[in-house]
């Protein structure tokens, strides 16, 4: 294999990953800018629709109907935390609040999924097996699906911000939320409903990520990180910024490990986010 | 030599002008309004001042000094002092503590000593003690010295905000719409503190306000800005009159005459 | 002296009495010294945590300046045989100097990305170790950190400190005077210039205090006292591993911010009461392993949802329910009866 | 003043604890630092007085005491699993020796309890744990850790209390951790799966004789030993090592890795001891590898079939774990035991090494004849050298390691080999441990 190929091989790879990363940011990145909190357990809901999944499919369901339903699922499962424990109470700290409540959460879910699934690698049906040559690299089929449902998922979202009176006003609000509260659009609808979009968008990441990888009650702790540094990169807000943030990573981890070490593909992205922050307090596509 | 000199500053947001090439001189022992319509850069200028935002381009000279690079808390200790627009007040403090940390820069005796010294020690000097006594006794506030800030009615809360910019004795004072939300009576005291702090104390106060009456009433000299750009100089009375100033602000004549 | 004041000194006074009496009345067990002792640690970390939030600012990061401290103390100990205490010094020193160091650009970064700011840090600080394998061990750990060793004690005579039972002493010592410190820090003048920055850092900046620089000063503290608590960790544990699942992982720094807010973040004693009550609770449910992390996020989730002031501000929570128990029963009697006598 | 008064009392009734406090340590110092702390007696049980079991022989006499054997797996956290497949194991040895009455060691008859604790997966937790077992709990035996740093924080607590200490597992085998002369009291009853390269490198060169470039796939958790070793042998044989990639502990994606593996064009990829040797079989396959793929874990051969799932990329595949579907009749009786008793978890190969480590210390201390100090235990053990000397699932084995460790500390025994074809397993057989 030429050092050319390689490139392409590690480019395909980082792209398929990213794709996979978009999605969590997106809905991370809706939750921060609109709600104002750092939910640290969207790595559980992540996880958790890769569960649901794997239960509905052990009860007979189709791999599709399932990813769906879980979709559906862990939106409503958004709706509830959002009412329940994030939802901003007088006089509390909402930052502070919000990174104990979402701790707790993910303690809680992790072992609640221990209890109930048990330690075991669980996993799900493949996608596909086998790969395909794109200009002579070897490409896993199932990560092209993959990308082919990120998309897919991406535009369907896209569609909803742009064209639906709920989405515009869910943009406005990420961008300035003060502002939008101003204008009249109620605030703790938008939560809600960035709350079970982004839930429904972290299901679909798990899913997919589990049926190209595998399910274990930890698997949410990396993805969590890895959308923190994306939204982070990106912007808080900024919906291309999480796309571009997603591809930047997903590049990164899969080009960097392969030409330089690991320790670099892990480190790196850090030192680089670290440095977009003191520079850029907003991220790279964000604004005041 | 002016009290304050600002010459050709601007300030740009994204591609937006908020302040565009403005001059503005102040001279000492005087009160200056600044007044314009809403998104003027009244606020905008305010802050470059103060040093909240740092200009794009332009020079600022106070007292000689050229302070376009100083943080804000080194224009504080210049003279330079602010009442911001919303209730900017130490929320966990009562109103006497509020102009204790109003008057840091009579305490303030380097990090060393503050590391060292105790806080009961600072609040129990009764030099500096009586001075916010005598401060809180300007704005009107002695009967209620203990109580949280957070508690008092809005207009004694502005009030308390002038006392707390007057702690640190500044020779600018910086008010940003100091008569919003406030009743006839309450309007009318504050006026008064203004003139009194200005007669009294000889400080030299810029105005921001919306309330172009208050301002014909408080002010010598008055600038209008609009659209970030300065758009008429004088007495307050020239300018109302002024037919530039009249179509930047149609459509609120009422305030006008 | 008020009497509160006299309640709280004897409180205290009582407090380290205590703490200096437990190897005798735990007749020297070692597991609950080994454990007495982690939790003094802890109450460190916490406590330098807290001392950040005065600032009004929430750094996960601590867990990063103690993985400095910590093998910095380690490598002193180690490579360049300087002895114990100067060595703890020194270690601390130089995790406040990485603060000192990062601080300017770091404290320009406000609120939740200053979280997110601190959190990341902490994970490079601990991949550095990880990675940095000639300095470190890398992910095999670093053993053989050496104790304080046989020192001589005054009236005493030798004692051996490398035993768990005895390094008790130093541990809860160190902890001890370190909280001292910041206690006296939130009773010295600078508490106020932080108070007022918490309350409103332009307004701050208006009156003349200089917002970066008392700021600064805040976190360099808070870094040398996570870097102090790392250090003593080091000599207690004897080894290191920069792992995820190590007290240096993300993890911890999150259960730390869980502790103090458990504890009560508006009170000195919260970190040392929030550590102390779930660390014990953790020992205690030893037996229940799976469940284990469900009661500690049950626990944090229940505190932040019915105890906004933690466990420390029961007392003062427990009060303003009944005023507004008696506000409301007072309303209703108002109301009530001219309701019943319609209604009649 | 009266506020200074108080001051100096309270001082003074700090400082007077203090001392008071330290003086006892102090004393305690002259009377405990010459002899270390035996273990405590053991605690009669009645009960019935049969011996049987996988170990014991003879006839019932003496009294019926408790064996008490403290076990430290990390049992929440990432690595859980491991923790939950050896402790069961371990449940699963107890209730074969008390069943059949317990274990005889020299007079007495032993029914052994385990206590079971949480490392957390760091060193820390398993440092408190260790504590308590220890001065708590006082059992005769402290096993488990999985990370090295684990087994550190173990040691110091269990060495400074006379305990004897057996490790389990170790990723890095000479890694400062492992048993070594400075660890007087540690020891370990568990074979590392290093000892698989000659006899890999044999069959292969037997069954592939074509294949003779290796590319290493290498979990970056400090095997540079394990691998140097590898290099020799592999020279030996007239191979080569074309490539060798280090992950970090923590990978789930191993595309990366096989992307950089698969460049070198190898006839083998060698995925050394990990867990995740599915996952990279998996992604290797997808990325066009034909050649041989080398598993030297403990990871069954069973996992390949059921996570790979797919049968092209489940051939040429050779395994050196434990082959649970052509089990030894011991290790089915282990298997049939766990399936009646957690029917619906799947039985984890892991636990067929885990119950050798009880047995075999029973039979170190049934040698001794009693379950006595730690010091004489270890002594008796490293006489165990010859083959036969120790019975485990697998065979027969013996005590041995002073070539490599320098202490003879480490369990040896026959390791199995199986060849996964078209999603079939086909198994090799068991295979002495070779010395190089």
């Amino acid at each position: 294999m030429s050092s050319l190929d390689l490139w392409l091989q590690a480019t395909v790879n980082g792209i398929a990953l990213g794709w996979l990363y978009v999605l969590m940011a997106l809905g991370l990145t809706l939750i921060l800018s609109i709600m104002g909190i750092l939910q640290l357990a969207h790595g559980e809901i992540y996880m958790l629709g890769a569960y649901a999944v794997h239960y509905l499919v052990g009860r007979g369901l189709g791999l599709y109907p399932a990813i769906a339903t879980s979709m559906f699922i862990m939106a409503v499962l958004g709706i509830i935390l959002e009412r329940g424990l994030f939802r901003p109470r007088s006089g509390r700290e909402v930052v502070l609040c919000s990174i104990v409540i979402s701790t707790g959460l993910t303690l809680i879910l992790t072992s609640a999924i221990v209890v109930i699934f048990g330690l075991y690698t669980k996993s799900l049906p493949l996608l596909a097996t086998g790969s395909v040559e794109i200009f002579g690299a070897a490409v896993p089929k199932d990560r092209i699906l993959a990308i082919g449902f990120s998309v897919l998922a991406l535009v369907l979202l896209y569609l909803f911000l742009k064209k639906t009176r709920l989405g515009l006003a869910m943009i406005a609000s990420a961008q300035n939320r003060e502002g939008s509260f101003l204008k009249g659009i109620n605030p703790n609808r938008m939560s809600m409903a960035a709350m079970a979009i982004g839930c429904a968008l972290a299901a679909l990441a798990g899913a997919l990520a589990g049926a190209i990888l595998q399910l274990q009650p930890y698997m949410g702790a990396l993805p969590m990180i890895k959308g923190l540094v994306i939204i982070v990169l990106g912007g808080l807000g900024s919906i291309p910024g999480a796309l571009i943030g997603g591809l930047i990573l997903g590049l990164i981890d899969g080009i960097v490990p392969v030409f330089f070490s690991p320790a670099v593909a892990s480190v790196g992205p850090l030192v680089v986010v670290i440095l977009v922050l003191l520079f850029r307090p907003k991220g790279l596509l964000g604004h005041d | 030599m002016s009290l304050l000199e600002a010459s050709q500053v601007c300030k740009n947001f994204g591609g937006l002008a908020a302040v565009n090439k403005v001059d503005l001189v102040v001279e000492e022992g005087e009160i200056v309004g600044l007044i314009g319509p809403n998104g003027a850069g009244k606020s905008t200028l305010l802050n470059l001042i103060d040093g909240t935002l740092r200009v794009s381009s332009g020079r600022i000279v106070f007292r000689g000094h050229d302070i376009t690079r100083y943080s804000p808390h080194r224009r504080a200790r210049l003279g330079i002092a602010r009442v911001f627009q919303k209730n900017a007040l130490f929320r966990s403090m009562t109103v006497l503590e509020n102009v204790l940390a109003g008057s840091y820069l009579r305490t303030d005796h380097g990090p060393l000593a503050a590391l060292t010294r105790t806080l009961d020690k600072v609040r129990k000097d009764p030099g500096l003690l009586d001075r916010c006594h005598e401060l809180l006794e300007l704005v009107g506030l002695t009967d209620r010295t203990h109580e949280l800030c957070v508690n008092l009615p809005h207009g004694s809360q502005r009030e308390l905000c002038v006392a707390v910019a007057l702690a640190s004795n500044p020779t600018l004072l910086l008010l940003d719409e100091p008569l919003t939300g406030m009743n006839a009576e309450e309007t009318a005291s504050m006026i008064r503190i203004i003139k009194e702090i200005n007669r009294t104390r000889g400080t030299t106060v810029l105005v921001v306000e919306h309330n172009v009456r208050a301002v014909l009433g408080l002010c010598a000299r008055a600038v209008v800005l609009n659209y970030g750009q300065k758009l008429v100089e004088g007495s307050p009375r020239e300018c109302v009159t002024d037919p530039a100033v009249i179509e930047a602000y149609l459509g609120t004549d009422a305030d006008v005459a | 002296m008020t009497k509160r004041g006299w309640t709280k000194l004897l409180l205290w006074v009582g407090l380290v009495v205590i703490a200096f009496a437990l190897p005798t009345i735990l007749r020297r067990d070692p597991y609950w010294l080994t454990v007495f002792c982690l939790l003094a640690i802890n109450t460190l970390l916490v406590s330098s945590l807290r001392s950040v939030t005065l600032i009004n600012e929430i750094s996960l990061g601590q867990v990063g300046f103690a993985v400095i401290g910590a093998y910095a103390h380690a490598a002193l100990m180690m490579k360049a045989h300087i002895p114990f205490w100067p060595s703890l010094i020194l270690s601390s020193l130089f995790s406040a100097l990485i603060a000192l160091a990062v601080a300017y650009p770091f404290l320009k970064v406000k609120g939740i990305y200053f979280s997110i700011l601190t959190l990341l840090t902490a994970e490079t600080f601990r991949l550095v170790a990880y990675y940095w394998t000639s300095m470190t061990g890398g992910s095999l750990g670093l053993t053989g950190v050496p104790g304080p060793g046989k020192q001589q004690v005054p009236f005493v005579g030798e004692v051996n400190f490398d035993r768990p039972a005895n390094y008790y002493y130093i541990a809860v010592g160190v902890v001890l005077v370190a909280l001292l410190i910041l206690y006296w820090l939130e009773r010295a003048y600078i508490s106020f210039q932080w108070r007022a920055i918490r309350d409103d850092n332009l307004l701050a900046g208006a009156v003349g205090i200089n917002v970066i620089g008392y700021k600064t000063i805040n976190f360099v503290i808070a870094a040398f006292m996570a870097g102090l608590s790392g250090a003593l960790f080091a000599s207690y544990q004897h080894n290191l591993s920069p792992d995820t699942t190590s007290r240096f992982g993300v993890s911890m720094s999150i259960y730390l911010l869980v502790y103090m807010v458990v504890g009560g973040k508006d009170y000195f004693v919260g970190p040392l009461m929030g550590t102390t009550v779930l660390m014990l609770i953790a020992e205690a449910t030893r037996s229940s392993q799976q469940y284990q992390p469900m009661i500690t996020g049950a626990i944090a989730i229940l505190v932040i949802l019915f105890l906004p002031m933690g466990l420390v501000g029961i007392p003062k929570q427990v009060r303003s329910w009944r005023r507004v128990k008696r506000l409301r029963a007072a309303g209703v009697d108002g109301v009530n009866p001219a309701g019943k006598e319609g209604k009649a | 003043m009266r506020s200074k008064r108080v001051f100096l009392i309270c001082a003074v009734l700090v400082i007077g604890v203090l001392l008071f406090s330290l003086s006892a340590c102090a004393k305690e110092e002259t009377t405990t630092s010459s002899a270390p702390a035996t273990t405590a007696a053991p605690s009669t049980t009645a009960g019935p007085e049969t011996t049987a079991g996988p170990t014991t022989t003879g006839a019932p006499a003496g009294e019926v005491k408790t064996l008490k054997i403290g076990t430290i797996m990390p049992q929440t956290g990432p690595l859980a699993i491991l923790g939950l497949a050896f402790t069961r194991a371990w449940d699963l040895y107890a209730e074969d020796v008390n069943q059949a009455g317990g274990v005889k060691i020299g007079n007495d008859t032993y029914q052994i309890k385990f206590i079971h604790e949480d490392s957390k997966g760091s060193a820390e937790g398993a440092s408190t744990a260790a504590s308590k077992l220890v001065n708590q709990d006082k059992v005769d035996l402290v096993i488990g850790a999985i990370l090295e740093s684990e087994m550190a924080a173990i040691n110091q607590v269990t060495e400074a209390a006379g305990v004897l200490y057996a490790q389990a597992n170790a990723n890095i085998p000479g890694a400062p951790q492992d048993v070594s002369s400075d660890k007087p009291l540690q020891v370990r009853p568990f074979i590392n799966h290093d000892e698989t390269g000659p006899i890999d490198l044999d069959y292969i060169a037997k069954t592939y004789p074509e294949a003779k470039k290796i590319a290493l796939s290498v979990p970056d958790i400090g095997y540079e030993g394990m691998v140097e070793r590898l290099q020799a042998q592999v020279a030996a044989r007239g191979m080569q090592i074309v490539a060798q990639e280090k992950w970090p502990w923590g990978t789930t994606d191993f595309v990366p890795i096989m992307t950089k593996l698969n460049a070198a064009k190898p006839d083998i990829i060698w995925a050394m001891v990990s867990g995740q040797a599915n996952d990279q079989l998996k992604a290797a396959r997808q990325l066009g590898f034909k050649g041989v793929f080398v598993s030297n874990s403990p990871l069954g051969a069973d996992v390949f079939v059921v996570t790979v799932q797919d049968p092209a990329a489940l051939t040429d595949v050779i395994c050196n774990s434990v082959d649970v579907t052509h089990p030894t009749p011991e290790v089915k009786k282990l298997m049939d035991a766990w399936q009646a008793k957690w029917p619906n978890d799947p039985f984890i190969s892991d636990a067929v090494h885990a119950y050798d480590m009880p047995w075999v210390m029973v039979q170190v201390m049934q040698k001794a004849g009693a379950i006595g100090d730690a010091a004489t235990l270890v002594k008796t053990m490293e006489g165990m050298t010859n083959p036969g000397d120790i019975q485990t699932l697998h065979g027969p084995g013996y005590i041995g390691g002073a070539d490599r460790f320098g202490v003879n500390r480490v369990l040896y025994r026959p390791l199995p080999l199986s060849r996964i074809m078209n999603g079939q397993i086909e198994f090799i057989g068991f295979m002495e441990p070779v010395k190089e």
